[in-house]
């Protein structure tokens, strides 16, 4: 095997975190493809019980998705999500940059506390820059570690994302604001209050 | 919220009312439209405000607390059913398809954000489905600080620090300290009273004993006294190191 | 690759211990010969960047060791922050510029030596200006190696008290504190002493 094979599959392995296609190269010195070594890596892996993957564009060896059942065994048990956190979850994902009050007026109800707290602890979600609107309010985005939980390799990768795109429906304004701004006001006072 | 639970027999029109399993009304609303059974791009609007105001006068009937966005929605969509059903008058106002249109799009985001919630946790999840590998040998990321904090660790942090602020017993005990403002103030009293050159101690108040009090006013004075001359309203003279320090007004700002 | 074959890898893999031969002919169920198994294993992997080794029995993957040398020059080690470290920090990134008296009096108890060290040190925070009152102490401020860290764009983009709140973040149930105020005097008065 290749000398500088051998050192890239030795570095992935041995790191507890993704490693970039950057902090790689520079490892293995100058002059290297790291590209086609990652490339020919993975077809080397193709098929085994681990698999060599990409999240955000950093490269880490997972065990092939195949055999989750067989593995689960040892993994502890995970904190159900509730569906207020998982449908949370999916907007911010699919329409990033996005506010709170777009999320709650996406939902027709107001953020209950343990939702966003909840996402950001599992390192999901992460407040992004403030909207230059009135108010400035904060927005909500995605995190590397929420492309590496589900196994995405970039947010372009989201399920169905094309669909949504080409359907209109990642339009995050609100519609109903006769009705919204109602609900949408009495939650806010109770937030603010 | 009680839960009511029909015994099987759902006569025409009737709700099995459970409200812990919705998220507000638009969620009972994409319930209520999922019953109607075709494209929600084609669903009849009217019938699901039949339905929903149905469903609130089941609730009200069986004595059913609503919260009051339940009730918004009622009267929404009691209005949005006389927008349809008459015929348009101001043209100011968005007439009732498109407002019935608005509605079916919602409801159509809310349910393309579930699907694909459900999609998403259903994935193959690291930690669950899918392992890294279990007894890392620890090479790090060179780019990475070595100390390890995230923002939520942050904010965490700060958010404790707000609750103890908040909620934390404040006790403001007795202050036992003699302060430079008040030091400051006392001898710009003292000022136009000064004869002429006077020592510092003569002006600290409680100058018996050698209590932690007495101790700092002479400090505090001494500060002030500082104070004052880099203002230009005081002299200040001392013979030599630790002799007594005196002190005057400024003469030249009278004449 | 055979189906036993890539189960076997996955386990040993993903396991945060060695196993032993019992334990993994349990996993991969009746009648499979492990030992073969394990020696197949071994050899896919012979003159590659990744052993499979067995000690004391117990069976587990770990980077070939003529690589170590390569593999061990950026070793870093992880240190945790103190709670009294982040909590400085983080009344640093909200309150800047603020002088250590009134961090200390924000927190109601003295700041150790250490903890501006260490953030100094992590390159987070940094003296600002003085102060021009009575003594012109110093003031803190962080870096933008503490916007780099925490992905902020600039400290705008920290969320805000209502922002926290709404996030779940801080909520309103009273905790069981001890009495802030005895601690605060005593901090003040060993200071300015």
């Amino acid at each position: 095997m290749n000398p500088e094979l051998r050192l890239l599959e030795a570095l992935i392995f041995a790191s507890a975190e993704p490693l970039d296609e950057r902090t790689l190269a520079d490892r293995l010195g100058n002059g290297v493809d790291i590209v086609r070594l990652l490339a020919e890596l993975k077809q080397d892996y193709a098929g085994r019980g681990i698999d060599l993957v990409s999240t955000a564009g950093r490269w880490s060896f997972r065990t092939a998705p195949d055999l989750a059942e067989k593995l689960r065994v040892d993994a502890e048990v995970q904190r159900k999500l509730s569906r207020a956190t998982v449908e949370t979850l999916a907007i911010i994902a699919y329409h990033q940059p996005v506010t709170r009050a777009e999320i709650e007026s996406i939902r027709g109800v107001a953020t209950s506390k343990g939702t966003l707290d909840i996402l950001m602890e599992a390192g999901w979600v992460r407040p992004g820059k403030r909207r230059e609107t009135p108010g400035r309010p904060l927005t909500w985005i995605t995190t590397d570690g929420f492309l590496d939980h589900f196994g995405l390799e970039s947010l372009r990768d989201l399920p169905n994302l094309e669909d949504l795109k080409a359907s209109g429906l990642l339009d995050s304004r609100p519609v109903l604001t006769s009705i919204q701004g109602g609900a949408g006001g009495a939650a806010a006072s109770e937030e603010e209050g | 919220m009680t839960t009511e639970k029909s015994n099987g027999e759902t006569a025409e029109g009737q709700l099995v009312l459970d409200l812990d399993g919705y998220e507000g009304p638009i969620d009972v609303l994409l319930t209520l439209a999922r019953d109607q059974k075709v494209d929600l791009t084609r669903i009849s609007i009217l019938q699901l405000a039949n339905q929903y105001l149905a469903f609130v006068a089941e609730a009200r009937r069986i004595r059913l607390e609503l919260a009051a966005d339940y009730l918004v929605m009622a009267a929404w969509l009691a209005y949005l059913k006389s927008r349809l059903l008459l015929p348009e008058q101001d043209e100011e106002e968005p007439s009732g398809e498109d407002l019935a249109q608005a509605l079916a799009f919602q409801l159509q985001r809310l349910e393309a954000m579930q699907e694909v919630g459900a999609k998403l946790v259903d994935r193959p999840r690291l930690g669950r489905d899918v392992f890294a590998r279990g007894a890392p040998e620890g090479i790090q990321v060179i780019s990475r600080s070595i100390f390890d904090l995230s923002l939520y660790d942050l904010l965490k942090a700060y958010t404790e620090h707000k609750r103890k602020e908040e909620y934390g017993t404040w006790r403001i005990q007795p202050t036992e300290l003699y302060s430079m403002e008040d030091a400051l103030q006392h001898l710009s009293e003292m000022l136009g009273r000064l004869p002429d050159w006077t020592s510092l101690a003569s002006f600290v108040p409680g100058a018996a004993g050698d209590s932690l009090l007495s101790r700092s006013a002479l400090a505090a004075h001494f500060v002030a006294s500082l104070e004052l001359t880099k203002a230009g309203k005081l002299e200040l003279r001392q013979e030599g190191v630790f002799s007594p320090i005196y002190l005057r007004r400024v003469r030249s700002q009278q004449s």
